[in-house]
């Protein structure tokens, strides 16, 4: 057996710490509860005090990468709804700018504005499902429930424009395959108007919770300078104090029509990461309703030729993804078939992140930190 | 099974004919025959086969790319505009000095990404892409260079701490050296695996046969 | 209430304690020692009940059984067993340590078999009922000051633990 | 027989106490299948009220609203294969789950359901409790070592550190709810659980309400401690599953698994217990000073009877509502039954000579069955404590406050 080796042992000398003779390298993963599907992490501990970490990935790598440039444009579509699976929407949406950027054309705003409803609802699916998630690592075992509750009316509202809940593969380049259903605006509105409550029904579960507060207080500490120096996008860099958001800093599909607010936190600890996300459904919440109101008639479709055959060039496209920033990387060749997509995922860089954040802390504190940088293995190993 | 035909992609089009051109963009696979010396005048268009009129790269003026220039001089080989995205091509000897400034005195403290593109048919068959972000300017470029096969690409974990897991995917799939990366092993695939997949020789359903025979028990992952 | 089957379960338990104290000292590794001892601890507790000494054999099992020795065998799970286990359960003093035993089983012979006469007839059995109150009474009475110098000491060696500990971290 | 049993309804002590061994093996018989059957009830109910505090229906297939689940789940351990790992210590692997059954269910010999419902009543009763209830981590840090593996092993860490801490404040409070029986007429406290609860009968209050907040501020240490003491949400550390997998049992399957459980709950059973004697009044029904007098006991002693016709009607208003089909008549059938016997315990519970001698284990099974519930509450509430939190918790917050209330319910003792 070629085991993967950790560089725990081979670094040893370089920290004094690693001299404790106490110390216990114990293996959480890949078949772990808590480790948000196969991430598997060692920890080096002394007692329970985390020394390091290491993390060991690619249980679920699938070479998206590769199979990329052996499909055509059209055909890698739907593979880019596997990689982060409960945001596919987002996914989706950076991929086919990213080549209509390359073929140098412009979704109709109809198509624009659908697609901004729907990123958003998935936005908001996601986070449901991170809240849920992350609260059970902490051990409160009650909001997941809730929020696999509301995530559902997300879904039946996917389910009903494109026929599928989980990977969408709800636009295509150029725009969107499919006309709003009947009742779509009506049941968006609905939606919003269900869910906001419920929002505040999460808060009040866990917000002014002691042990909740006690528990992510000032846990899996980041400074905005250590975040941007680590990469690290999204949700965890806006709640350490950087109000930065690609939606705002470089704006694609419809959003510069929206009236949105930047939700930061200041801390930059757990706590002001559950903050900050729950903020941003609320945002998102109004986002959806604006957009809603405001969707313009018109063709959905951009003209695009039947076969894609982008000029030869480059294009790094990048989208707000639920998780940070989304950016493909894609090289055409002037054929039908991409000579190279990049995907910069969110989920790997933030993972990064993880040993710095937890190393000192106790054990029960990987848990939340693992949970509230709300990775997804599928994009992490892609 | 193994021959699925597909495995050597097409060749890159533009780009083969003219390997290791040395004052050509050959970093810039991107616009292949728009190998203008940089600051040159609107390149040709593209000798694209297949669409009308493409967007082409026009030269990037700013005054970080002429003071890059007065700086380096020649090693500053392109810096283009393609698409509303700039980006510079420069050589592989400037690198580490170029990156550092580019954080230090530019503000580009954010590196989005590295990646690399493989072109077996070109004598330097590696781009290194760095594609960073300034928050101070809401800017992005992207920093390319040629590298050959076997030769080492300069590491930037000391500049931007986040390169670390992205250099070692670029080792782990392409085969590229960070000279200077701490812990520079295979990220996503297995160590003991034999071969590099995202090159262009590697192919979509090839696999390291021994690998999975020891480790999995079984006859072929396919 | 009146005990009963007593000889049975005197022999019980003092069989048990006897046999746990046998494993404490044969037994190689030092986790089954250690359990040895709760099963002798326990053993005793419940010959302190038959004495009518059920305070007594309430905090026997509290302190001893539970309290020490749940911190004892964590200690002795944390070490490293493989290395004690290679080492010589005894070491090279038997001879003494056999002297010793028997010298001392003799003495309690002696005084079985001679000695009888030593001890006063059994004393009035207290109901069980006001034992504790009884140790109470004393406790808080005739032997306050050694009561009160037993927990000074107990605070001297908390503190003193405290201290050690402190300096490590 | 008649007279024997008669003679016994008539005894005023415990069967310990009156030596009488037949009886005092009927309640060691009674007391553990009362016991399995709590923990298999408990089992239910604790998945359904969960189940509906998180907007979902729990275990609704086997049989009518999942009420035969605990049965098929206890049958489906059984004949679970029994992992023992290959590196384990077999025989303190082995030995365990047995010392952690045995600690849970001898509590419960001191246990007072009533005035003369107890196996025994013991000189040192809370003591004996409190010391056997100890030996329970022993079991647990037995698992955890004996497992060889990381994961449990840090649990048992977890856990006995735990226990040990909480142990303090939970004995402090203990002792100033011990110190409240010394204010009786004659004078003397008593570590006895049956003295306790008679010692609240003749104060004429609930321990809880004496000395207005103190019992209270006792009670509440105490019931926070014996959260803590049973490793239940939020206190949950030695398994928490997001955590440690499954903690001290993590290697454990089958059949040992399922000790484990009915221990943890028979111990939550028995701290419930300890709570209820100390500070709720025991086996006492509902201000009995207040609305005392003949007629009053007559109402109160007809309530566990009707509380299982109550059960009874339930059971048959559901058989009514259960679907015609076919397939469904077995269930119906079985739950028609079931309401019969709860109907005919609901009878037996009426007649005059048993219901004045049981209604005491009704109320107490009421005070313990509240306990219980607020168990089941804080799982659904709480998020998970962490170890140093934990810690702070038990020595920094629970010990001062057992030492200020002792000191002061000593105080208050003497003054007033």
């Amino acid at each position: 057996m070629t085991e993967r080796t950790s560089n725990l042992e081979l670094d040893a000398p370089r920290d004094k710490t690693f001299l404790d003779a106490n110390e216990l390298i114990i293996n959480m993963g890949p078949q772990h509860p808590a480790t948000h599907g196969v991430l598997r992490v060692i920890l080096k501990l002394d007692g329970e005090k985390v020394l390091g970490t290491e993390c060991v990935i690619g249980y679920l790598h699938r070479g998206v990468e590769k199979i990329a440039e052996h499909r055509t444009y059209t055909m890698f579509n739907p593979y880019v709804d596997r990689m982060d699976y409960v945001a596919a929407v987002s996914n989706g949406l950076g991929y086919c700018e990213a080549v209509e950027k390359l073929l140098n054309v412009e979704a109709p705003p109809r198509a624009n504005y659908i697609r901004v409803i729907l990123t958003e609802l998935n936005r908001i699916a996601s986070h449901q499902l991170w809240l849920g998630t992350h609260a059970l690592d902490i051990g409160a075992i009650t909001p997941l429930f809730y929020t696999f509750r509301d995530r559902e009316e997300i879904l039946k509202i996917f389910e009903k424009y494109c026929g599928a809940r989980l990977t969408t593969h709800a636009f295509r380049i150029g725009g969107c395959q499919y006309e709003t259903y009947e009742g779509f605006e009506a049941d968006v509105k609905k939606f919003v108007a269900f869910v906001t409550p419920k929002i505040d029904e999460y808060e009040e579960l866990l917000t002014t919770n002691r042990i909740w507060v006690e528990r992510t207080r000032n846990v899996g500490l980041i400074t905005g300078k250590q975040a941007i120096a680590l990469g690290v996008t999204g949700p965890v860099l806006r709640a350490s104090g950087v109000k930065w958001d690609l939606r705002k800093a470089q704006p694609y599909a419809a959003y510069p029509d929206f009236d949105f607010e930047i939700p930061i936190g200041q801390n930059g600890d757990t706590f002001d990461r559950y903050i900050v996300r729950m903020q941003e459904m609320r945002q998102s919440l109004r986002i959806i309703s604006q957009a809603v109101e405001r969707i313009p008639e018109g063709p959905i479709m951009a003209k695009v030729p039947k076969v894609l055959k982008p000029p030869v060039g480059e294009i790094y496209h990048s989208i707000e993804a639920p998780k940070g920033e989304l950016g493909y990387f894609i090289v055409s060749d002037g054929s039908t078939q991409p000579y190279r997509v990049r995907v910069r995922p969110p989920s790997f860089v933030n993972l990064q992140a993880l040993d710095m954040m937890v190393r000192g802390s106790l054990v029960a504190d990987v848990i939340a930190v693992i949970g509230t940088l709300d990775i997804v293995l599928g994009e992490v190993d892609r | 099974m193994p021959e699925d035909t597909k495995s050597p992609s097409p060749p890159p089009p533009g780009n083969e004919p003219k390997p290791g051109a040395e004052k050509q963009s050959g970093a810039a696979q991107s616009t292949s025959s728009a190998d203008k010396p940089a600051p040159a005048a609107v390149p040709p268009k593209p000798a694209a086969p297949a669409k009308p009129t493409g967007p082409v790269p026009v030269p990037w003026d700013s005054p970080m790319v002429a003071k890059l220039r007065q700086q380096y001089g020649s090693g500053i080989r392109e810096a283009n505009t393609y698409l509303r995205q700039n980006y510079l091509v420069v050589d592989s000897s400037l690198l580490p000095e170029l990156l550092q400034l580019l954080r230090d005195e530019e503000q580009f403290d954010y590196c989005v990404d590295i990646t690399a593109l493989h072109y077996p048919q070109r004598e330097k068959q590696f781009d290194v892409i760095w594609i960073l972000y300034s928050f101070a300017r809401n800017e992005r470029i992207r920093v390319k260079t040629q590298i050959a096969d076997g030769a080492p690409a300069p590491s930037a974990v000391s500049i931007w701490p986040t390169a670390d897991w992205l250099e070692r995917e670029v080792y782990d799939m392409f085969g590229i050296i960070f000279e200077g990366h701490p812990n520079l092993k295979r990220i996503l695939l297995p160590d003991g695996w034999k071969g590099y997949p995202l090159r262009k020789d590697y192919g979509i359903i090839q696999q390291d046969q021994e690998w999975v025979q020891i480790n999995l028990g079984i006859e072929s992952g396919q | 209430m009146e005990p009963v089957a007593t000889t049975f379960f005197f022999y019980l338990l003092a069989g048990l304690a006897i046999l746990g104290g046998v494993l404490v000292i044969t037994r190689k590794n030092p986790v089954h020692s250690a359990l040895a001892l709760i099963l002798t601890l326990l053993a005793i507790a419940g010959l302190y009940l038959m004495l009518y000494a059920p305070f007594v054999a309430g905090v026997q099992i509290i302190l001893y059984a539970g309290g020490i020795m749940v911190l004892f065998l964590f200690v002795i799970m944390l070490v490293n067993i493989e290395r004690s286990q290679k080492e010589h359960q005894f070491n090279g003093q038997w001879m003494v340590g056999l002297l010793a035993a028997v010298a001392l089983g003799g003495l309690f012979m002696g005084v079985f078999v001679k000695g009888r006469a030593l001890f006063p007839e059994p004393a009035a059995k207290f109901a069980e009922t006001d034992n504790t109150q009884k140790i109470a009474d004393l406790l808080y009475s005739n032997y306050m000051l050694a009561f009160e110098i037993a927990s000074l000491l107990l605070l001297v060696a908390i503190v003193g633990a405290v201290v050690m500990a402190k300096k490590r971290i | 027989m008649l007279n024997y049993i008669q003679s016994y309804l008539n005894s005023n002590v415990t069967p310990g106490q009156a030596g009488n061994f037949f009886w005092a093996f009927v309640y060691i018989v009674l007391i553990f299948t009362g016991l399995s059957i709590a923990v298999i009830a408990m089992n239910w109910l604790e998945r359904k009220i969960l189940a509906h505090m998180q907007v979902r229906l729990g275990p609704m297939r086997v049989g009518p609203h999942g009420l035969l689940q605990p049965i098929a789940d206890a049958i489906k351990l059984l004949i679970k294969e029994d992992i023992m790992p290959a590196e384990a210590d077999k025989v303190v692997f082995w030995m365990a789950p047995l010392m952690v059954v045995i600690v849970a269910f001898t509590t419960f010999i001191v246990v007072p359901f009533g005035p003369t419902h107890a196996v025994t009543d013991m000189n040192i009763g809370i003591l004996f409790m409190l010391g056997v209830s100890s030996l329970g981590v022993l079991g647990i840090v037995m698992a955890g070592w004996a497992s060889n593996s990381h994961y449990p092993l840090i649990g048992a860490l977890r856990s006995s550190a735990q226990m040990v801490s909480y142990e303090i404040a939970m004995g402090l409070a203990v002792v100033s709810a011990v110190l409240m029986t010394s204010l009786t007429t004659n004078g003397t406290g008593t570590l006895s659980m049956i003295g306790i609860v008679q010692a609240q009968q003749q104060q004429q209050i609930w321990f809880i309400f004496k000395f207005f907040p103190l019992g209270l501020i006792a009670f509440f240490i105490f019931a926070v401690a014996m959260v803590a003491e049973t490793n239940r949400a939020p206190f949950d550390l030695p398994e928490a599953e997001s955590e440690l997998t499954a903690g001290f049992h993590t290697e454990y399957s089958g059949f040992r698994w399922s000790l484990f459980f009915l221990a943890e709950y028979s111990s939550m059973i028995a701290v419930s217990s300890i709570a209820v004697t100390l500070w709720l009044g025991g086996w006492m029904r509902p201000f009995p000073n207040w609305l005392s007098g003949d007629s009053w006991d007559m109402a109160f002693s007809l309530v566990p009877g009707l509380t299982f016709f109550f059960l009874a009607g339930m059971a048959f208003f559901s058989t009514m509502r259960m679907p015609k089909h076919p397939y469904f008549r077995l269930q119906t059938l079985g739950l028609g039954g079931f309401g019969g016997l709860l109907g005919l315990i609901g009878i037996v519970l009426l007649l005059p000579g048993i219901r004045e001698r049981v209604q005491d284990i009704y109320w107490f099974a009421i005070k313990v069955a509240v306990s219980m519930y607020l168990y089941i509450w804080y799982r659904g509430t709480f998020p998970r404590y962490r170890f140093d939190q934990l810690m702070k918790v038990g020595w920094k917050v629970l010990l001062p406050m057992g030492v200020g209330v002792l000191v002061l319910t000593a105080i208050a003792g003497v003054l007033l």
